[in-house]
């Protein structure tokens, strides 16, 4: 037999979210959306405890999990930065936001820091083009952004904390 | 909220509303003073406008007037979030561009109560059906 | 009190033709004349009127003024301030009629944006639906269930020419008559809100300013093909959207305008939302569907198409958010209303989320036939920062990047498509000389990469492929035969691939070969980037001729790669250079230099 | 059915409506080819993803190419297979193919047999114009299958086996773009995942992205090495395939040929897994028997159906999935075991040989098989039964590699006392054919009487779910046949309902039983090739002396010698085993809250 180890919280997440959702597998994206919502991830242990709640594969999960942009198995940083890659973005200089992000944080796209502290992702669009170019902060916009503001927007969130 | 049974009731639904929400400009006899409308989509929210509807409705309280302060959608103009439209009774109304909390009291304070138009107008180049 | 307002444009099209000057003249005559306390002065934003700039407008006249001079401002305030005579020769000139217009309010003609499906974004609050119905909200659904029978509402559609606005311009009418034809117990009703191009936001903006324009739209389809159930498929990364379409759902619902027996009529119809994750493919219909089963997005080969089998297998009509925003309209005004807007194949308006180099990004609405010209230079205010236009891109990444030579085409689905875009959802991104064609393809290429569901092989091979041609060219690595390779992969690609998305991806790279093939063989023949966007292509010295020594460049580059004394010229030490132009864009002095 | 009428390549052609234009064309004698699609008539097997795009062809009107095999024939349809369009973007989209593909053709396991390499020769592709980035992964070594995920090329033909036709779901698309890839989850091992090795991903697999750990060299050492006596077993489907790898005709048995050629590549001993086939023919009839008469007795607690339990891949599919119903199968191991167990022990006594000086390998049409003999209760201290277990196609390769022209051998005979075999052995190739073997036996004992007729045809044929009664002199036995996990997934869902009234069920996990095992030579997705070795075994059956399992004198006497008895204690100990429940289980750990 094979066990798979996970929290109370995690397991009563997922069994309250799929429970939500009659268990129905058409409903696995929004169950997935809800237990990520909750869990801050989608670790492999939630999706096999997923599968077998909707008596599912969890190659299937996991097939759905990586189809989409949107679900993570990495835990995000405390502090996760979006840089937005839309095309209004794009033309007003996002690319060079992303190296110096990336130049700073020591990190590539997608990841984590060792700390925990920042996560780094590109996003498409979020819509506010008059800002261009945009990053964001957990919730924070940060609009008409400079390659030099890069460093003074990590620093913000290093003082805090500190 | 009751429900709406038929036709004939939602078109005399839409009347009373009409009179009392619809008007752009404000009616005789109304006691508001002004009507301001604050663009809050993303793009506005992004920009700070949630800031901008807080600043607006405390400075109204402060000042002890009747402002009717509500939120709108995108109104388009995103080079100049966040945007507020103000109707002043009889007048048509106006749009303010990068309406900051400073503005928002300003707007208040030099438009509202003694019709003077600050910079930053959005001239409104659109007819909507 | 004052009484009168002089508006000023502040646009950056009427600054370059010295309405600031204006503006100060008008400010000191004011003074002179002891005005102050009745006249205004105020800046405004951009009237989209730059051609004929400065604007000056009159309060609350509503006198329009055109090509205002500073030596002019002494006849307004003299003659029309003071005296009340408008200035004639000021006054814009109708170029049809000759006839000289005193007033914005005859001005109508200028206002080249035309709100269909915006109506009430920024009007009405989005989250009250009385609101909505004091503007004439759910009359059409009113008027549908107890007047027409479905068949005569499609007829309606059908007759206004109202086509698809999620891209392809399928004629929404028809769509709806091949689901309403189509025998079944159980139909769908979907809209799709998956609004996913890079740089595209009229979706988002219409369900968060006015959510129950698509919700009422949703139900009249749905009485039109015999659909009880609504979803709307939504990207999880608008939440702002999502809670305001729930928060109108349920208000309907308690006005009873959803649910059971609507209106007192024998017609069910309620909506439920489907999240998206991520995933532009999904804007397919096919996708989307397979999305909303909770499985991949991965399309599959039409047909059957979803009228047929669609949702759960059941018939199921997809249409975009700003399709079903333009249906209540055209119930209410009739098809001739709607018809007699655009041009001959496309009917209505276009909503475009105009962004890039230009000056007014924002949301816009015009009639089809507006010419691009018109959009991006009277609506759009032209380009930022007073630099040559250059392109404009229509289409997102299934579309192509157009230049002056277009600019006077009217803006339809077919003259789209014959310059080599096409209409797309409406992203509308305009750039400028600074930007590199090359640079552009190879990141709509990266974001169809990334898109790729990975299904088919020319789609998730070929555009590997191709954008690893524009790689290699943006660093000055390809060679002519990759350009040949590049351009025969993409029609390979363009013909044989699954979907929508494969079909289309390689439309960037063919429109700015065919636009701009110079800057291509710049690429690969002499290794230079004439935008000097390519950074391999590039190095940053400093003229020293020019240099002051006011260490600006010094001081802002991330990586220290510049040193210098004080007054002293600078030298950039190309082995720490990154290139990432800071340096070019802080110097005032045009001394630091970037060559291919 | 409507009829319809469309040209392809300017002949005229009338077709059935619903017919592709991939099938309209094969009527014409028009090949177009393909790739990822893949359609088993009789069987019901179809894939049809229209993900590789090799297929297609020009439509009159169409702006775009559409894909042969996905794309119905409509009335008045102008294809086009062979224009320069056509041709020139076919040979673009193999040359992608191929650009995210190891060029690897001489070392490959699949070379020879690689559809990928096949069509490339076919369209004279010489050079890759579109050269790039690979994708690579890790590649995953379990000890039934190898994948080799670089040379996917994401046919899906290995999730629609594992996935539509076995339920086992233990593949699925991952990822998305230029990083899709077929994988269990997680990019986890096979080892740790659902799959049950049953290796039909690898009998369709078009390239050699799936393919079957490969023993014979072990085998070659076990040979060389004076201080081992190895000894063969052949399981029954191999004899009736083996010979496709030596350019017979398809059910060409080559029973006598296998053997000598066994015998010349150096085997001490050549033996039958027939044989334990009888041995757990008797078993399980005992078994049955045993578990009738307690429920004509009127015991509730026996379980019935009896399931048969000699697909190691079947067994492990309801360990994982039905643990709850694993006291079900019949006990008895499965012929491959039941051999090792009795060489290692009746046989090596016999000779004299300590056991860890026997090398016993089974030749095997299976995959399944190489995990099999690893399970840990097939082990005496460490010592697995069976040592090693090849494939046909490992078996094809061992011979190529010895220079024995297959073709030139003489016919020779199994060597005794484990290579005497029964008809009843024979037929457990194919589907049906180990519940038959078992009713002829337990016919005879229940009832006392000769059967007949030995025949039982009601049991035979390919249709996924079979059933049929045999009276058992006045007493009617309900048999059920599935093959395929998938079918055999319904069988067990109507046994946990209470709507399954079988008395006896034979399940295997392939199409069409052993013979269509994923060890077998490639049958490129030709159900006629599956029917054509079903022929062969059945029609040497009729010609074997004996034809019931009872009547083996060489088992009769390893009972008489050595077991005593079916289901006695030490038959029990060698000849049964016990399965496991694999399913996993959610444990609370709160510690790192």
């Amino acid at each position: 037999m094979k066990t798979i180890k996970l929290s109370s919280f995690a397991i009563e997440t997922v069994e309250e979210a799929c429970s939500d959702f009659q268990y129905r597998e058409d409903e696995l994206i929004n169950i997935l959306h809800r237990c990520q919502h909750k869990l801050g991830y989608l670790p492999a242990e939630v999706q096999e405890i997923i599968a077998q709640k909707l008596q599912m594969s969890v190659a299937k999960v996991y097939g759905v999990v990586s189809f989409y942009s949107f679900f993570s198995m990495i835990p995000q940083g405390k502090h996760p930065i979006s840089i937005c890659m839309g095309t209004a973005c794009y033309v007003r200089g996002a690319e060079k936001l992303v190296d110096e992000f990336k130049r700073q944080l020591r990190i590539d796209v997608g990841e984590t820091t060792q700390d925990g502290n920042f996560s780094l992702s590109c996003l498409r669009c979020v819509g506010a083009c008059g800002l261009a170019p945009i990053v964001m902060v957990g919730d924070k916009v940060y609009g008409r952004v400079s390659a030099k503001q890069v460093k003074d927007i990590i620093s913000e969130y290093q003082k805090s904390m500190v | 909220m009751t429900k709406v049974k038929n036709l004939e009731e939602l078109v005399k639904l839409r009347n009373k509303l009409k009179d009392k929400i619809q008007v752009r400009t404000i009616t005789e006899g109304s006691d508001l003073i002004a009507r301001v409308r604050v663009a809050m989509g993303t793009c506005g929210i992004a920009s700070g406008a949630k800031e901008t509807f807080e600043a607006l409705i405390a400075e109204a309280e402060r000042l002890n007037m009747k402002v009717l302060i509500t939120t709108t959608g995108c109104m388009g103009a995103c080079y100049a979030e966040p945007t507020v439209e103000v109707t002043l009774p009889n007048q048509d109304p106006i749009v303010f561009g990068e309406v900051d909390r400073k503005r928002a009291v300003e707007i208040i304070n030099e438009y509202i109560i003694k019709g003077k138009l600050i910079d930053g107008v959005v001239p409104q180049n659109h007819q909507s059906i | 009190m004052i009484h009168t307002h002089i508006l000023v444009c502040g646009g950056t099209g009427c600054r370059a033709s010295q309405a600031k000057e204006v503006q100060e003249e008008l400010v000191s005559l004011i003074r002179d004349k002891h005005l102050s306390q009745t006249v205004q002065v105020t800046t405004t934003g951009c009237f989209g009127f730059c051609e004929k700039g400065p604007i000056v407008k009159i309060i609350p006249d509503q006198t329009f003024y055109t090509q205002v001079t500073p030596e002019d401002a002494r006849d307004i305030i003299e003659e029309h301030i003071i005296k009340g005579r408008k200035v004639e020769r000021l006054l814009y000139e109708d170029p049809k009629t000759k006839k000289r217009i005193s007033d914005s309010v005859h001005m109508n003609f200028y206002k080249k944006q035309l709100r269909i499906a915006l109506r009430n974004c920024g009007i009405v609050d989005p989250e009250n639906i009385d609101e909505y119905i004091a503007r004439d909200g759910y009359q059409a659904l009113g008027r549908v269930l107890s007047i027409y029978s479905p068949d005569e509402v499609i007829d309606i559609i059908k007759k206004s020419g109202l086509r698809g606005r999620g891209g392809a311009g399928f004629p929404t009418g028809k769509k709806w008559e091949i689901t309403s034809q189509v025998e079944a117990t159980q139909k769908y009703v979907v809209c799709n809100a998956d609004e996913g191009d890079p740089g595209a936001f009229m979706d988002r903006s219409i369900l968060e300013g006015d959510p129950h324009a698509v919700i009422e739209a949703m139900a009249i389809c749905g009485y039109c093909i015999g659909a009880n159930k609504g979803l709307i498929y939504i990207r999880a990364e608008y939440p702002l959207a999502i809670g305001r379409l729930l928060v109108a759902i349920e208000q309907a619902r308690k006005y009873g305008l959803l649910g059971r027996g609507i209106l007192g009529n024998d017609f069910e119809f309620d909506i439920e939302l489907k999240y998206g994750a991520g995933a532009f493919v999904c804007g397919e219909e096919t996708a989307l569907i397979n999305s909303m089963e909770g499985r991949r997005g991965e399309p599959v080969i039409k047909p059957p198409f979803p009228a047929e089998k669609g949702y759960f297998d059941c018939p199921t009509n997809v249409n975009n958010v700003e399709t079903f925003a333009n249906i209540c309209p055209i119930v209410l005004k009739g098809a001739e209303w709607f018809s007699s807007i655009g041009t001959e194949k496309s009917k209505g308006t276009k909503v475009f989320a105009l962004a890039g180099k230009i000056n007014n990004v924002g949301l816009i609405e015009v009639p089809m036939g507006t010419t691009l010209r018109e959009v991006i230079f009277d609506i759009g205010g032209g380009i930022k920062g007073g630099k040559k236009f250059k392109s404009v891109q229509t289409g997102g990444p299934s579309g192509g990047c157009l230049t002056e030579s277009s600019l006077d085409m009217p803006i339809d689905y077919e003259t789209l498509l014959e310059e080599g875009s096409m209409m797309g959802s409406g992203g509308m991104i305009v750039m400028d000389e600074d930007d590199c064609m090359v640079a552009i393809s190879k990141f709509y290429l990266e974001f169809t990469l990334d898109e790729s569901c990975g299904k088919c092989a020319p789609c998730r091979i070929g555009n590997k492929r191709l954008w690893e041609i524009l790689n290699k060219m943006t660093k000055g690595e390809a060679t002519e035969k990759d350009l040949e390779k590049l351009i025969d992969l993409s029609h390979t690609i363009k013909d044989t691939s699954l979907c929508g998305l494969g079909q289309t991806s390689p439309n960037p790279i063919l429109s700015t070969f065919k636009n701009f093939k110079h800057e291509y063989l710049g690429h690969v023949r002499d290794k230079q980037c004439e935008a000097g966007q390519c950074k391999d292509l590039l190095h940053y010295t400093i003229d020293a001729k020019m240099c002051v020594g006011c260490t600006a460049c010094l001081r802002n580059c991330p990586v220290g790669a510049i040193s210098g004394e004080k007054k002293k010229p600078h030298l950039i030490h190309q082995d720490i250079c990154i290139k990432c132009g800071i340096c070019y864009e802080k110097c005032k002095f045009n001394a630091i230099l970037h060559q291919s | 059915m409507k009829k319809i009428h469309l040209t392809i390549d300017n002949k005229a052609i009338e077709v059935a409506e619903g017919t592709t234009i991939l099938e309209a064309a094969q009527k014409v004698g028009i090949h177009i080819p393909a790739l990822c699609h893949m359609k088993m008539d009789d069987i019901h097997i179809e894939n049809r993803p229209g993900g590789c795009r090799i297929c297609s062809v020009e439509v009159k009107g169409k702006r775009n190419l559409s894909p042969a095999c996905a794309t119905k024939c409509l009335d008045g349809m102008e294809i086009k297979t062979n224009t320069i369009r056509v041709i020139h973007a076919r040979r673009n989209i193999l040359e992608l193919i191929i650009s995210d593909h190891p060029y690897e053709c001489l070392t490959c396991a699949k070379s020879g047999q690689c559809e990928l390499q096949t069509m490339a020769q076919d369209l004279g592709i010489r050079e890759i114009h579109f050269e790039g980035e690979k994708s690579t992964y890790r590649e995953d070594f379990s000890k039934a299958i190898i994948r080799d995920m670089d040379k996917c090329i994401l046919c899906r033909r290995c999730i629609t086996m594992c996935s539509d036709f076995q339920t086992v779901h233990a593949l699925s698309a991952v990822e998305r773009g230029f990083e899709a890839v077929v994988s269990p989850a997680f990019h986890m091992d096979l080892n740790e995942s659902s799959c049950t090795f049953c290796g039909q991903c690898v009998a369709v697999c078009p390239t050699g992205a799936l393919s079957e750990a490969d023993y014979s060299k072990d085998v070659i050492q076990a040979l060389a090495n004076p201080e081992y006596t190895v000894i063969a077993q052949t399981a029954p489907a191999v004899r009736a395939a083996l010979g496709e790898s030596f350019g017979y005709p398809v059910g060409t048995s080559v029973t006598g040929q296998m053997v000598t050629a066994l015998k010349n590549l150096g085997f001490d001993y050549v033996f039958d897994t027939d044989f334990a086939a009888d041995m757990t023919i008797m078993e399980e009839s005992a078994e049955l028997l045993e578990r009738l008469t307690r429920h004509l007795e009127g015991d509730k607690t026996v379980k019935l159906p009896i399931l048969t339990s000699c697909c190691p891949a079947w067994v492990r599919f309801i360990e994982q999935n039905f643990p709850d119903m694993k006291e079900i199968p019949s006990t008895t191991r499965s012929p491959q075991q039941i051999f090792g167990a009795i060489a290692k022990s009746y046989f090596a006594e016999k000779i004299g040989v300590p056991r860890e000086k026997l090398i016993v390998v089974s030749i095997m049409p299976c995959v399944a098989k190489k995990y099999e003999c690893e399970r840990d209760e097939f082990k005496v201290d460490g010592d697995p039964d069976v040592n090693f277990s090849i494939t046909t196609r490992e078996l094809a390769r061992l011979i190529k590699i010895s220079n024995i022209d297959f073709k030139q051998l003489e016919p020779s005979e199994f060597d005794q006392p484990l290579g005497e075999s029964t008809g009843a052995g024979l037929i457990f190739g194919t589907t049906g054919g180990v519940i038959e073997a078992a009713t002829r036996t337990a016919y005879e004992l229940q009832t006392g009487k000769k059967l007949k007729k030995i025949d039982f045809e009601s049991l035979r044929g390919m249709e996924a779910i079979r059933s049929a009664t045999v009276d058992f002199n006045g007493l009617p036995i309900k048999i059920g046949i599935a093959h395929g996990l998938g079918h055999a997934r319904k069988l067990l869902e109507e046994i946990q309902e209470g709507r399954c009234h079988y008395h006896a069920i034979e399940i295997m996990s392939c199409p069409g039983g052993c013979i269509g095992g994923g060890g077998q030579p490639f049958h490129h997705n030709k159900t006629s090739i599956l029917l054509e070795r079903q022929k062969a075994i059945y029609s040497e059956d009729k010609q074997m002396k004996i034809r019931k399992s009872h009547e083996n004198a060489s088992v009769m006497k390893v009972y008489e010698e050595f077991l005593g008895h079916p289901l006695s204690e030490k038959a029990e100990h060698l000849l049964h085993t016990s399965y496991f429940d694999r399913s996993s289980q959610i444990t609370i750990d709160d510690s790192e809250m």
